[in-house]
């Protein structure tokens, strides 16, 4: 019996990972709820947007690399990420001026700009795809790993080796800052407390002397950043490809309804929910139950509960489980 | 309670509410204009919504040449059956639909074309008749957003509303939509107060409130409007609330019917029988 | 109707007949085709979304166990298949449901305490096991008949035209499974748990091998209609295509559409009568009011929970049967092919543009918003080629710019659905 | 008048979708090969050959076939190159090209589904059959003593069916599978896939899928966590993209794909250097193919009605006759018009076998030092 | 009629009603009046079914009706209105009354694609009854109205009307006079005695207008923090020093004052 190496093993392919890809998630998760909560319509450009975000990021960063700039061991991308957000922000604050005012204005259903949101996607899209191409670009630099496996096996001397990206790490980190000042600046500062009031009766934030047009202006530039370093670090970690940032779209959706729409606690939770049921659910604990299990217990099959093929499936069943005992999910999220 | 918490500003002549300087009554008709100069007729009511026409959207006009006003430290009240236009004119009034025709001053000055946040910044304070608080904030932060624009200290405010409405301290931290229909009401009330407006707008603020808070709101009201604030307000509870006005407006279909001080309505039996219920 | 309605209408059939012109009748006809079954789906959403204010965002899986009711009623049965494992796969199932019958019996019968959380938990795991025990390997016999061929079960053999309202009862026995759990959820909710089902689904289908190949595609459904080659080969068809002045094989692939067409049509015009009919009743005022203001009409005395059940099971059931006929006119299931984007969210904005809560307006959108999905893709090229018709040959510029053509027919997409709800926000044909 | 005469011909392919990032090089290969025709003025007495393209979107059968319709019906293209992936390829076979008699060959749907589709002789492809492949596979399996691996595929009738045809030939030559889990491509995270594959085990990891797609996430969190440093992949996975991508991480590992003789391929690359962004990338020379063979079977028949020439695609194809390599298409044409036989090589060793495709030549290779070398051919 | 047994419902640690005791006699017009937040309305809420009780009895004419579904009720003849008004926005005036009758033949939907005859009568009658009833309330002018679209006093109005589209055996009445014009609610309350003593409804009326509970209602109930403080006739009531205190207080004191 060996625990330890069990627990290495478990924890290099469970737990690191599924907590690496459940920041990812909830950084998105993230920008879907704010707009969601303040604007109130899902927004299914923001895969797109993260996308888009990024593209920026990347161009800029070719540049920094090409100029001989770079940031040590940290990527480059995060000193061009500020440039990013400051130009995703101007487009988006543009897209609102020309695209989801008139709406607002108007005060259509929210299944309206859900809609006119899906129009705005398929041009983003196009637009990325225009620029920077469909393919997969690279623009990760700096050190890659914090420990890699190899390292941690010289290290201790086990059997089963524990990598952690740096890209991983960041990206945690990110997000833990990132849903902290969020929280703070919504329920303690006036101005995120007005744009909750503006979500909440739009007619009577006038009446309170709130600018309606300030309050979308800072959603957007908050969304901008939101969404840029989401892309931004999932780029990182993985590749940049914008057909798979439009993919990203439907787990970052699950984990922003399973927190709760609106609520940024709720999305950080909601990412790890969807992150570690796709994980944990589909995971094979045969090598897990030959380290700690006595040899005649071993099994011989894989362990697995489900194939991964279902992953997907398991975590939406574990979203739709959820939300039969939570409906508007684990932090009691809006609903419109 | 103290008074200081009103009379930081427009608080020029604590004698005002007693002494009118315009003389209540048919008297308004008289200084109605039509193109309305900028700057207000010398002895203009403070706020005036002057023979305003206009409706919702680009439906048919609700309002036909409805005229009401107040004066400095003064309660005007309006009355008047059902779908009369009431709240059409308050809200005519805060800029929050298409005036056609006539012109709203305050002050003399031209605020027709202002956005309803920037009446808010000159002054006014409005509660609307339905969905008047923001059901998915606390209590405390609903009046918080009363404050919005307010740089100064807030708190002392605040406990004044608390003092005011001693049900809502004990329910700060709750969600104002899961409050009682009353709660609700002097939430939407407390909220507005905590703008230290110069002019207060209430659309119905005693629909649903208990006796003793309805008592305690009239007592508040008066003693706000003593302090030189304008105080102009829509109710059905009639009797009390011309009993405490200035000057009473009876509307119907949108135009001004009877326009008098609240003891002369109160006293036309005609305006008893078919307004104020006998 | 309204004459607007009406002119409507009349451009959106001058836009497919000018394909006619412009590019061929095939082409237009396919678009109608396609543009009917777009219909259909619209109908269904519009059920649900425009009348009862449900949102459901899973339409893709019930157009895809459309699908998969072509394959089981009109693909032929594979006997050895069968025969290796088909009866085990079949008791695995029944095994399987048994769980979870048993399992809300017992949550209904025991009291709510721990015991009944464990009892809940053992039944489930063992059940689920003794499942997996049976199930699997019959599956996996089955799965090892000639996988490149079939590997699968088959279906009944019946003639495809059955598949339709099969379609549409599969589909309608999901939705009551979905609705009796899921349609407590409100607005947004329901949509995430209504697209997780819908993935759930595509996911079985594509692993199941054993129904229905999974991503190997079952290809060469049966046809309602003669096949062209036949009518090719048939003297008196090019006989009498002679005499309408056609070639035989435009002839063939002309006759062969048309009488899709008219398939297709004869069930659209059934369900928009039907639908018409419950939208003016009492029935649609009930459903209205349902939607205005659950609460209220529950203390009305109207039943929401059943309601909601019935118009979300009616609605599946129309996608499922739109499902079916499309499967049909594409003679494969192609699990791979279902995405969200195309079987769900394209639907919506067929019924956003049209005008929720009015049937012809999802009807008109169902049409307009097809022919735009496969017309902007030259749309998109004709502008691209203007654009850069002024830059010199080989100009990097140039280059890109038609290289990207193809991406453009995203971005004319995002355009034209822009410009539409721009200039009616709640729809062509907005509700009433 | 010289260019009188205009051919057109359809190239139907996924340039919005999953595979989007492959499909321009493969168009612009097929267009490399219409070009060449074109300025040879050779095909049919100095006809010009333009290309009409389409998307397929490689997934929404409803749309591909649309385009199918409007190319053919409208446009009147008189053979297709594509289309690229597998379903829409059936669609369009089925319900467009078999209706309107028109010549369909694909550079890359690979299913062995296909093979035994309804075709009535209209459909042919570069590209071998995934049955084939799997065989190869086991063979430099078992050559390298590997006898125990994992294996992932994408989700798709190409990986699954590759899949399928490797497990079962492996199993057969004595090899252990310990799991074989699907991916789905374009998905944001595979450590699930990754988790499985490592704890099942096994000397190295199959990737039966696209380097454009999941395959390379896959072999990244494979990597990164250490769950494997050697792998096995298969075509799909083989482009300049993989050394790209991964350098010497995967050195050790090996692979196979269908390819002719590196001359050919260099060959290739040469010619193709101009207009082709990456000729090496997977199925561009099968799409050069794909239009030479439709364009060299125009003239074998002297016409291009689809309904002369589809019988003459497996003559130009095969032996007999003079070999035709990519680049010296004018020579074949003129051969053929000559009254001459021509054996297409073209830029893959077209061979065509049994309904119409391609025998299956494969490159296996091996990475060291970052680099993709050629370890034998199969 | 109804009979409410030790009933309490708890909002998280809230004790919103706290084991409250109360009888409604068949036949009567009960007043239901006390502070702000003392219950009522949750109170109302429970016994119609759209709150669940943390614990306690509804029994109505001897039967258990507790936490049975609203629209089980509203068939069983138990009818309620809502404190801030339930409008279908969307719809006319007149829709708005017309779906409240159960039990519509054209509420099947077989009888929508088959029955078109039947429907049609029943349409007829129910649009009279509706027209009537919009009548009565003075806002026939507006029944083509969306009712998104009238004013706020309009849509209590409305809330009221739907109660007369029906034979109820009780109605509950959840301060319909707030912001009713007063002479319009003297009708309203003419017309609600009338239906007492015609047809037999019982009513049971939430009220911050002492007039207007004078006028009709015995006996009388007030609440306090959840629970059942006094029960009489309204006089009886009045005099209750603790009523006073906690709800009907001593009135305006700067009266005097401004009054001049
Ligand atoms: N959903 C809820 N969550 C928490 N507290 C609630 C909720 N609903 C009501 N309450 C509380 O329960 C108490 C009783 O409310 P209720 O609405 O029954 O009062 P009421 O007697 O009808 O008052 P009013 O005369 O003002 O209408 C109030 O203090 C209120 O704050
Ligand atoms: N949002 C709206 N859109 C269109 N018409 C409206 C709207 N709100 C009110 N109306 C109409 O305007 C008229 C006046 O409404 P208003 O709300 O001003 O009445 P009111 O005098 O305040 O009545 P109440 O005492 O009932 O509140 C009514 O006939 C109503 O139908
Ligand atoms: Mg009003
Ligand atoms: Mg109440």
């Amino acid at each position: 019996m060996d625990y330890l190496n069990a627990l290495v093993a478990f924890a290099n392919f469970v737990l690191v990972p599924g907590t690496a890809y459940g920041a990812q998630l909830a950084l998105g998760a993230l920008g879907v709820t704010l707009i969601y909560g303040i604007l109130r319509f899902s927004n299914f450009a923001h895969g797109d947007t993260m996308a888009f975000g990024t593209m920026f990021v990347i161009l800029i960063t070719w540049g920094f690399q090409s100029a001989g700039i770079s940031f040590g061991p940290l990527p480059t991308a995060l000193l061009a990420l500020p440039f990013g957000i400051a130009l995703t922000g101007l487009f988006l604050i543009g897209t609102d001026k020309v695209v989801y005012q008139f709406y607002r204005q108007r005060k259509v259903k929210p299944v309206v700009l859900v809609m006119v949101s899906l129009g705005v996607m398929f041009i983003m899209n196009g637009l990325t795809r225009f620029i920077i191409g469909p393919n997969d670009q690279r623009f990760a630099d700096g050190e890659r790993f914090i420990i890699s496996a190899r390292d941690f096996k010289t290290m201790t001397g086990l059997d089963e080796g524990l990598a952690i990206k740096s890209t991983q790490g960041i990206t945690l980190i990110t997000a833990i800052i990132v849903v902290a000042v969020l929280f703070w600046f919504l329920n303690k500062t006036r101005t995120g407390k007005s744009m909750r009031a503006f979500s909440d009766n739009e007619d009577l934030a006038l009446l309170s002397g709130i600018n309606p047009e300030r309050v979308v202006l800072y959603t957007w530039l908050i969304v901008a950043a939101l969404a840029t370093v989401a892309g931004t670090l999932y780029g990182l970690d993985k590749s940049f490809k914008p057909f798979t940032y439009f993919q990203l779209l439907l787990p970052i959706f699950a984990a922003a309804i399973v927190g709760g729409l609106g609520n940024p606690l709720g999305a950080i939770a909601g990412g790890f929910v969807i992150a570690f049921s796709e994980v944990t659910i589909t995971y094979a604990f045969k090598k897990v139950g030959n380290y700690v299990l006595p040899d005649a217990l071993a099994p011989d099959g894989l362990a697995q509960l489900l194939s991964t093929d279902y992953k997907f499936a398991v975590s939406f069943a574990i979203l739709i489980i959820v939300l039969l005992f939570k409906p508007t999910g684990l932090f009691k999220g809006q609903s419109v | 309670m103290s008074d200081d918490a009103y009379s930081g500003r427009g608080n020029k002549d604590v004698s005002l509410g007693k002494n009118p300087k315009t003389p209540v009554g048919g008297s308004i008709e008289t200084q109605k204009t039509k193109n309305a100069p900028t700057k207000g007729a010398p002895g203009e009511p403070y706020l005036i919504g002057d023979a305003m026409s206009g409706g919702y959207g680009s439906g048919p006009d609700i309002l036909h040449d409805c005229t009401i006003a107040v004066n400095e430290g003064e309660i005007a009240v309006i009355v008047g059956p059902n779908g009369a236009g009431k709240s059409t004119a308050m809200k005519a009034v805060f800029g929050m639909l298409d005036v056609r025709k006539g012109a709203v001053r305050l002050n003399g000055e031209d605020i027709t074309a202002l956005t309803p946040q920037a009446r808010v910044a000159k002054g006014m304070a409005f509660v609307p008749q339905t969905s008047n608080i923001f059901t998915s904030m606390t209590v405390e932060e609903n009046l918080e957003m009363g404050a919005f624009l307010r740089r100064d200290d807030i708190q002392k405010t605040i406990d004044q509303v608390y003092e005011l409405f001693p049900i809502l301290r004990s329910k700060r931290l709750q969600a104002a939509g899961e409050l009682s229909g009353g709660q609700r009401q002097q939430v939407a009330v407390g909220r507005a107060l905590m703008t230290q407006p110069k002019v207060l707008m209430l659309d119905e603020p005693t629909a649903g409130v208990s006796p003793i808070v309805m008592d305690e709101l009239f007592d508040r009201i008066i003693e706000v409007a003593k302090t030189g604030i304008s105080i102009l307000m829509v109710e059905q509870n009639a009797r009390q609330a011309l009993e405490i006005a200035d000057k009473g407006y009876v509307l119907v279909q949108g135009r001004n019917r009877f326009t008098d001080t609240g003891q002369a309505l109160l006293a036309d039996p005609e305006v008893r029988k078919s307004f104020l219920g006998g | 109707m309204t004459a607007r309605d009406a002119l409507l209408f009349v451009f959106v059939g001058c836009l497919i007949i000018g394909t006619g012109f412009v590019q061929s009748w095939n082409s237009a006809l396919l678009i109608l085709n396609m543009g009917l079954i777009s219909a259909i789906m619209a109908l269904g959403v519009n059920l649900q979304w425009g009348l009862a204010g449900l949102f459901n965002v899973g339409v893709m899986g019930f157009v895809a166990l459309g699908g998969l009711a072509a394959v089981v009623t009109s693909m032929p049965a594979n006997a050895e298949e069968w025969s290796v494992g088909g009866v085990r796969v079949i008791f695995g199932l029944l095994l399987g449901a048994g769980t979870i019958i048993a399992t809300i019996m017992l949550r209904q019968r025991m009291a709510a305490d721990r015991a009944r959380n464990l009892a809940t938990l053992v039944v489930l795991i063992g059940g689920f096991f003794l499942f997996r025990a049976v199930f699997d390997p019959g599956v996996d016999a089955i799965e090892s008949v000639n996988p490149a061929a079939t590997g699968y079960l088959g279906g009944l053999g019946l003639p495809v035209l059955v598949a339709w309202p099969v379609g549409g009862l599969l589909a309608a026995g999901a939705a009551w499974i979905i609705g009796k759990t899921a349609l407590g959820l409100r607005s947004d909710y329901l949509a995430i748990a209504t697209l997780g089902i819908a993935e759930i689904i595509i996911a079985i289908l594509k692993n199941e091998d054993w129904l229905s190949r999974g991503v190997k595609n079952v290809v060469g459904l049966p046809r309602p209609v003669p096949y062209e080659i036949d009518l090719q080969n048939s003297e008196s068809f090019v006989e009498r295509a002679a005499g309408l002045g056609l070639d035989p094989t435009t002839a063939s692939t002309l006759y062969v559409k048309l009488g899709y067409s008219i398939l297709f049509a004869i069930v659209l015009i059934i369900l928009l009568w039907l639908a018409q009919k419950a939208l003016n009743s009492p029935w649609g005022r009930m459903m209205r009011a349902i939607r205005d203001n659950e609460v209220a009409a529950e203390a009305m005395g109207k039943d929401v929970t059943a309601r909601h059940l019935q118009v979300f099971i009616l609605g599946s059931a129309i996608c499922g049967i739109a499902g079916a006929m499309m499967t049909t006119l594409d003679g494969q299931l192609t699990p791979g092919t279902y995405q969200p984007l195309r079987y769900t969210f394209l639907i919506w904005v067929m019924v956003i543009v049209g005008g929720s809560g009015n049937n012809l307006g999802a009807v008109l959108g169902g049409f307009l918003i097809w022919f735009l999905w496969v017309q902007v893709e030259p749309i998109g090229l004709l502008v691209m080629q203007g654009v850069t018709a002024g830059m010199a040959d080989g100009y990097w510029l140039k280059d890109h710019l038609l290289d990207s053509a193809a991406h453009m027919r995203l971005l004319t997409m995002g355009l034209v659905l822009l410009l539409v709800l721009r200039f009616s926000p709640r729809g062509l044909i907005p509700e009433r | 008048d010289g260019h009188a005469k205009e051919v057109k011909i359809g190239v139907i392919l996924g340039f919005t979708g999953p595979i989007e990032s492959l499909t321009p090089h493969m168009g612009n290969a097929a267009e490399l090969a219409m070009k060449e025709v074109t300025d040879s003025g050779l095909l049919l007495d100095g006809a010009k050959v333009t290309s009409v393209r389409g998307d397929s979107t490689c997934v929404d059968a409803g749309a591909a076939t649309a385009v199918a319709e409007r190319q053919i019906t409208g446009d009147g293209v008189k053979g297709i190159v594509g289309a690229d992936c597998s379903g829409v390829t059936g669609a369009i076979l089925s319900n467009v090209a078999v209706a309107n008699g028109v010549v369909m060959v694909s550079p890359s749907a690979t299913s062995p589904a296909l093979s035994t589709a309804e075709d009535d002789g209209l459909f042919f492809r570069t590209a071998p059959s995934d049955a084939r492949q799997g065989v190869v596979m086991t063979e430099v399996l078992m050559e390298a003593d590997i006898k125990e691996v994992a294996l992932t595929y994408t989700n798709n009738d190409y990986g699954k069916g590759l899949a399928d045809s490797f497990q079962a030939a492996y199993e057969a030559a004595g090899g252990t599978v310990t799991i074989s889990a699907a991916h789905e491509d374009g998905k944001a995270d595979y450590s699930a896939e990754v988790g499985a594959l490592a704890s099942a085990g096994g000397d190295r990891l199959v990737v039966a899928g696209y380097v454009d797609q999941g395959g390379s996430g896959i072999v990244r969190a494979a990597l990164d966590s250490g769950a494997f440093d050697t792998f096995h992949f298969p075509d799909g996975m083989i482009s300049a993209k993989l050394v790209e991508n991964f350098g010497a991480e995967i050195d050790g590992s090996s692979g196979q794909h269908p390819s002719p003789s590196d001359e050919l391929s260099k060959l290739f690359t040469e010619i193709a250097a101009d207009s082709v962004e990456q000729p090496t990338s997977p199925f561009a020379p099968e799409s050069y193919d794909a239009a030479a063979l439709i364009m060299l079977a125009m003239q074998a028949a002297g016409s291009m009605e689809p309904g002369d020439y589809k019988d003459k695609v497996m003559e130009v194809a095969n032996a007999p006759g003079e070999k035709i390599s990519a680049g010296e298409l004018a020579k074949g044409l003129q051969i053929l018009k000559d009254g001459g036989d021509i054996d297409y090589v073209g830029a893959t060793d077209v061979e065509l076998i049994g309904p119409g495709e391609a025998a299956g030549n494969y490159r296996v290779v091996g990475f060291e030092g970052g680099e993709e070398v050629t370890a034998g051919r199969k | 009629m109804i009979v409410v047994e030790d009933l309490h419902k708890h909002f998280g640690g809230f004790h919103a009603v706290d084991g409250a005791s109360l009888e409604i006699q068949q036949g009567t017009i009960t007043g239901l009046i006390g502070p702000n937040g003392a219950g009522k309305t949750t109170l109302f809420n429970v016994i119609a079914g759209v709150l669940q009780p943390t614990s306690g009895r509804v029994t109505m004419a001897g039967e258990d009706i507790t936490g049975l579904p609203p629209h089980t009720l509203f068939s069983k003849g138990l009818l309620r209105t809502f404190q801030i008004a339930h409008e279908f926005s969307s719809m006319t005036l007149r829709e708005n009354l017309m779906m409240v009758p159960g039990g519509q033949s054209g509420e099947t939907l077989w009888n929508t694609w088959f029955g078109r005859k039947r429907i049609a009568d029943e349409e007829r009658a129910l649009a009279a009854k509706a027209d009537e009833v919009l009548e009565f309330l003075t806002i026939d002018h507006i029944s083509d109205e969306r009712a998104g679209n009238i004013s706020g006093g309009q849509k209590k109005l409305l809330e009221l009307g739907r109660t007369m589209m029906v034979d109820a055996k009780i109605v509950f009445l959840d301060e319909v006079g707030a912001g009713v014009n007063r002479t319009l609610l003297n009708t309203i309350g003419d017309a609600i005695i009338r239906l007492n003593q015609e047809r037999g409804y019982t009513f049971v009326v939430i009220e911050h207008d002492m007039d207007f509970i004078g006028r009709l209602c015995d006996p009388v109930i007030c609440m306090a923090e959840g629970k059942v403080l006094a029960e009489g006739t309204l006089d009886e009531i009045k005099a209750n020093e603790q009523v006073i205190e906690a709800y009907l207080g001593t009135g305006l004191k700067n009266k005097a004052k401004v009054g001049a």
